[in-house]
């Protein structure tokens, strides 16, 4: 049977640690979430089979909600290049994605938000340390979030060059030293009540205001007064994650809470993007492998005219046309992955030539595997439809993660501004 | 609101009236509560709104000829009436309409001219024409390739798996977990192709409540909460000869259930698709970014008139298959190769637009793309779970290459 | 041979019998020499076949009324009719098809009711008509955006050049490096939408031998040797109030235009796929691969069945659209944005599946796919030609937003 | 304007010749080869712009025709790995791909024979030395040439796995101590009388065998008595490449000449597939950056309401999807070159797991630019039939790259062959 492992990866870009956390997620994958994704769908409410899954990925097997926090904290110390965070992320992110994509969202927008501040060269020691206890001292999975869409223009926050942040409703005022955070968001991955951690606040300080000085992104413990998650929206995948609306009312929190300053705050929310579009690639990546190995299994077991059926070569022409698929988007994924862990070499993740290359990258990683989803179904006939052979769940889910961050045409604005310079999209 | 253009020359009265009814039904019993459809595992919501339509709006009955209680629709307007009338039951919810094509295309075999068979009519229509209840039938098709069980006979590439053994005055028929097209757990009658040991090949009908019937759980599937499908297994069931509708030479009349059920499946995804173009006008209309209304965003309107472009020429060729059944004369039998590959031709062409623009649509509604609440992602998983259940693309290019470069050993 | 079928209730016995003549003219004029088209710079080849199909068997009379000399076919036979004719031009060679389809679609604008222009056609028909000599006609459409010059005036967000300035008994015409339609370097008339200073859109015939009319090189092009066209400047032109064919309110007739030009575009693509198919199926029969005929292999079965498919909905769209031209009562005058969007998104559609299947078939017959000599890659690039002189994609898709989501500042 | 530099490729698999090889080639390239290759369509018989400008790079300018002999025999010896020599071919068949895919082919069939015997860890250097003379002492351009095409069943000689050589009808038969070859082929890059270096040609020494050790790779000088190259085919586009026919008439040649040995030459023939596909990603690559920069000057000069017609934002989604493929192509094109130049890592080029990966990132590349320049030519409205964008040109010619080595349907076979462990295809 086809697995993972028989798509190539770089194998110079891998990180050390790589070794000790692959295996721990693979048993994870295959040991308690491919056994049980078929039931999360039902499980969209109450999480009953999806917790406990959470928690060995975020505490008791893989300690991953510590990740970003220095040991002197009580945290794994991933913050330095040289343990190449991201390359050990992709590894994560592509083991836990062929199991379940929401599950490997839920885990990747826990760290999230403290990219900004915790991976080299960004790193604010002082906040980290204020954070360590909420995520290092517990037993408890505290998931994050990046509360950044509204309930009008979703997209518009991220559209950095073009709306610059005009449109952000989330007004955090100063008062003293404290800021006052007011305003309503949409949609963060692990709302819906399931964030215990801190969530990452995109505010601007002035309402209306086109001046990159007013754009702000505010942390907030999600224990913090007058902060306040609705329940979770119903939808066409992706269960095991929870999303809803979001309030924020006369919320306080310290002025040291500013991620890092007028001007620097929005110039560095570039590498939200290219970090969430990393993440988008992981999981889509390793749903891809997955998808190769359920079609495996399904034509191998499948008789055709006295014969597995994947030897039926006009079969096995699609099989080999998603395979080709799943080894560019591995190799895509680590290059990427690699693009983050050597800023030295290709520039910062809040450049635009390497945002552009990330969402890009996105763009082409999850568009096909929608479609490599879609002609996989098909390929399946009457059972495509089948929540049996989780195929058609892989296909709900990617069509959410093509629609996240902005969707495709957010990302073919900000490829194109880039490699062709344009000054007005 | 701009039309999409179709054939109208062909569309009788009675067929626009009949539209104009369906629409109010979907209108007034089904959108305000098909969002809770999916979760609706006991079909509280789905029956009553499926006996309005099935029962009181006599949808049921629109296969039967009138002296046997049914529509009796004159054979010449029956494509296009059945077409604009599933157009609008797709509008409101495609499940209901796939469970109906199902069992329109089944009853065809016995209530259509020139295969009518006056002694099952008086023996099943009553049953349909009669009832206050739904009443459903169900297709057993052969499939490309088998997961259980092993192949009987072969047609057109796909495995027959339910064997029939001839005897006295009653039939035998055995097989193992089968995957109907449609309805296997409600249905009351399974219109089964099925084989000899000999190789001969056989349509038979089977009565759900005949001993060895045995249904497995409802199959949890991406969408058509409205139809509740089950594998089946037949074991030892016996069967009155006069159940066996077509065998021998006349199997070749089975090509003509494939041309119906096509053609319903293509009329469903229209629907489908003008809904979703409805609520992504309204959606592009209202929605501002980047200043604007969403629509007057180039790079937005290029996706919108994909869904456009795509709906309208499903729509153009649903009609020209629908003249295509209605004229044999011209067209050749609605059974033969020519007709009922046609009619795959289309509906793959159909039911891949219908997924395709439903995905674009949603690109375009974002996270309300994906939420229950905007009312389109049921849709998408709807016409996604017809396009699968209609078999997949492959058989559909095999039967295409057969015909046109008559190969001989695909 | 199976048939790709179409709507076959239109169809006259004369277009029968005209598209037999041509398919017999392309068989002894055109299929001995295609292959040397592409080096035959000084149509030495090419013209003496043109003239026999122009010429001697009438083709350039199509469009004209009998009273003026013209063949005078019915106004509802005429769509399918140069359907049929063009098919099989295209079969023998697309370019032919296009010079063709440039010259009829130009004179529509006078020769079609309801807006014959008795005046125009007494001086023109004669030209079409009473000639020893192929005439063509070369249309001059604005653009989506520009490389040289600057904009008049706007039409669906295509940019007119060209300027006309309104003077006594005369119009001034000027207009820079346009890129025709069709025939540009070889058209006796060319028909050209232009405007003036107060944005007053019209259509105007400007004879190529008025002073003035200056033609640059002939384009060295990926295909359509038949059609030589170039780049044309107006300076100054002058031409009689009488060449204003339409003005003001009458511009919306432009439409119409739009609406014969893609039929019969779509009309050559199908021919051109068909003789692809033809070709194809010749090849995948008699080439061994693996052991046996290359169609008797799943892998190739499913790109044959593909070109199949694409061709087979195309011909119905072409036919659908023809019978659209034909039934204004019904669908809508041709020249409204409903009718001339419809042509535009069939036109897409068709001219894009010819691109890919013929495309598809090349990756069937390996290098005989792109060598002259496997006789399919002329018909790839001659598509691919027409395809781009339609304009491309994107402004249809424009036109289709603007249609279906009432935009209203794209 | 955006420029083949804009898209990232892997700096740590950068061959240590690049710095001075890229800039040669590119030279070439933007002075001589874009400049005329609007000429090269009429230019198919007689090469008289061709020419010149494949001796500049065989030889004046870029001495490649040397590229793989030891400097002790007057070559450059870039058969070792430490230079990375397919890192190195990478540069230079993107640079000159991006002028004309047709003389990036000439340039690599010229190396590609020999890579079967001239790059680690396949060396055979006492061949090497008899054939140094031919490429190393001339100041003429000496093509090279794979003649493995046979009338019918075209791409059945490279399915080995399924066909075993069954197929070949070209039998060279041991006479003492001489090869004695008959036979046709069809179709070779450089023939149509431009070879005049080594071809390579397979054979069979017992007709219709279907054992490996039948299966042999023999060396010919194409000045050999009873070779016979016919005249050039016209074809769709690639004019500035030759093919025709070519018959072997009672050849004889050293029985040294055979490349390996009964057995290791089946085996090593694989490589040929995988540095042909690794070529044709390198054109194809190359092509798609050009792509890019032909539209961005098109719609930066054409005006659409007063401004560039790239700052239209339809129009730009399409160029970014296409420069996204560029970028993933360029990727793709130097993980391949890696994965050839780090055997240690990856497996040998003849592996089934490094052919699988090579060819199905052939397909995706080159369909990928097939679809793309489509696109683009579907964007340029009436100016994409227009030779004076070259636009089509690149169309014609990726077609060609599409179907040459088995075409699409064999390298699905072939992938899909190793992923899925089908036996029978």
């Amino acid at each position: 049977m086809v697995s993972i492992d028989d798509f190539a990866r770089q194998k110079e870009y891998i990180s050390p640690m790589d070794g000790q956390y692959g295996p721990i997620m693979r048993d994870i994958t295959d040991n308690e979430i491919i056994p049980n994704r078929g039931k999360f769908d039902e499980d969209w409410l109450d999480h009953k089979y999806v917790e406990p899954i959470m928690k060995d990925i975020l505490v008791d097997k893989g300690s991953l909600q510590k990740a970003l926090f220095p040991t002197d904290y009580g945290g794994l110390s991933f913050n330095y290049l040289e343990y190449r965070p991201a390359a050990l992320l992709a590894r994560i992110f592509e083991e836990v994605g062929r199991g379940d994509t929401a599950i490997a969202v839920a885990t990747g927008v826990t760290l999230w938000p403290l990219t900004l501040i915790g991976v080299e060269p960004l790193i604010r020691m002082d906040l980290l340390e204020e954070f360590a206890p909420i995520y290092c001292e517990t037993e408890e999975p505290m998931f994050g979030m990046m509360a950044m869409t509204e309930p009008q223009g979703g997209s518009d926050i991220e559209n950095v060059d073009h709306v610059r942040g005009r449109t952000i409703k989330t007004v955090a005022r100063l008062e003293g030293d404290e800021w006052v955070i007011n305003g309503h968001k949409l949609w963060p991955t692990n709302s819906g009540g399931a964030t215990k951690g801190v969530m990452a606040v995109i505010c601007t300080t002035k309402s209306g205001s086109l001046d990159p000085n007013d754009f702000a992104v505010i942390y907030v413990p999600a224990k913090t007064k007058g902060v306040r998650q609705g329940a979770p929206y119903k939808k066409a995948g992706m269960a095991a994650d929870k999303n809803s609306d979001i309030w924020f009312e006369d919320v306080r929190v310290p002025k040291e809470y500013r991620a890092w300053s007028p001007g620097l705050d929005a110039e560095y929310f570039r590498s939200i993007g290219s970090w969430g579009c990393f993440g988008s690639i992981g999981f889509a990546a390793g749903e891809l492998c997955d998808t190769c190995q359920i079609l495996d299994q399904h034509f191998s077991d499948r008789i055709y005219r006295g014969r597995p059926m994947k030897e039926f070569d006009a079969v096995a022409s699609v099989l080999a046309d998603i395979a080709v698929d799943a080894q560019m988007a591995r190799w895509a994924l680590y290059e990427v992955a690699h693009t983050l862990d050597r800023p030295d070499l290709y520039g910062n993740s809040w450049s635009p030539a390497v945002e552009a290359r990330i969402r890009g990258t996105k763009l082409w990683v999850v568009d096909t595997a929608v479609r490599d989803t879609e002609k996989a179904l098909d390929l399946l006939g009457r059972y495509g439809y089948d929540r049996a052979w989780a195929l058609e769940k892989h296909w709900r889910d990617e069509k959410i993660i093509q629609l996240w961050l902005g969707g495709r045409q957010l990302n073919q604005m900000i490829v194109a501004r880039w490699f062709y310079k344009c000054e007005t999209l | 609101m701009p039309e999409f253009m179709y054939m109208k020359e062909s569309i009788t009265d009675y067929a626009g009236i009949m539209a104009k009814t369906i629409r109010e039904w979907g209108e007034k019993e089904v959108l305000p509560s098909r969002k809770e459809y999916d979760e609706d595992y006991e079909h509280k919501l789905i029956y009553p709104a499926m006996k309005k339509l099935f029962v009181d709006m006599g949808l049921q009955k629109l296969v039967w000829p009138k002296e046997y209680g049914g529509a009796g629709i004159e054979p010449m307007a029956l494509p296009t009436t059945l077409v604009r009338a599933l157009e609008e039951v797709g509008k409101a919810d495609p499940g209901m309409g796939f469970v109906f094509a199902g069992t329109f295309s089944l009853f065809t075999s016995i209530a259509l001219e020139p295969h009518v068979n006056r002694e099952l009519c008086t023996e099943f229509a009553p049953i349909y024409c009669e009832s206050g209840e739904v009443r459903t039938g169900s297709l057993i098709f052969p499939e490309q390739g088998y997961l259980v069980g092993k192949e009987v006979a072969n047609i057109k590439g796909r495995s027959i798996r339910v064997r029939a053994e001839p005897g006295d005055n009653e039939w035998v028929v055995n097989g193992e977990e089968l995957r109907p097209v449609n309805s296997g757990a409600m249905a009351d009658i399974f219109g089964v192709v099925c084989a000899t040991d000999s190789g001969e090949i056989a349509y038979v009908l089977i009565p759900s409540n005949l001993e060895g019937v045995k249904r497995g759980d409802p199959i949890l599937k991406t969408g058509l909460a409205s139809d509740k499908n089950a594998n089946v297994s037949l074991e030892n069931v016996k069967i009155p000869d006069k159940y066996v509708v077509w065998r021998g030479e006349d199997a070749k009349y089975i090509g003509e259930l494939v041309s119906w059920h096509t053609l319903c499946c293509c009329a469903i995804c229209v629907g489908a698709m003008m809904d979703t173009y409805k609520t992504l006008k309204e959606w592009s209309t209202t929605r501002i970014i980047r200043g604007k209304p969403l629509k007057e965003n180039p790079v937005d309107a290029i996706v919108l008139a994909d869904v456009a472009e795509e709906i309208a020429l499903s729509r153009i060729l649903t009609y020209n298959l629908a003249n295509t059944l209605s004229k044999s004369e011209i067209y050749g039998d609605r059974w033969s190769d020519e007709v009922s590959t046609l009619a795959e031709m289309i509906g793959m062409y159909v039911a891949n637009a219908a997924s395709k623009v439903i995905g674009r649509a949603m690109e375009l509604m974002a996270s309300m793309g994906y939420a229950r609440e905007g009312d389109i992602e049921k849709h998408w998983r709807d016409v996604k779970t017809i396009q699968s259940s209609m078999g997949g693309s492959m058989p559909v290019l095999m039967d295409i290459a057969r015909l046109f470069y008559e190969c001989e050993t695909l």
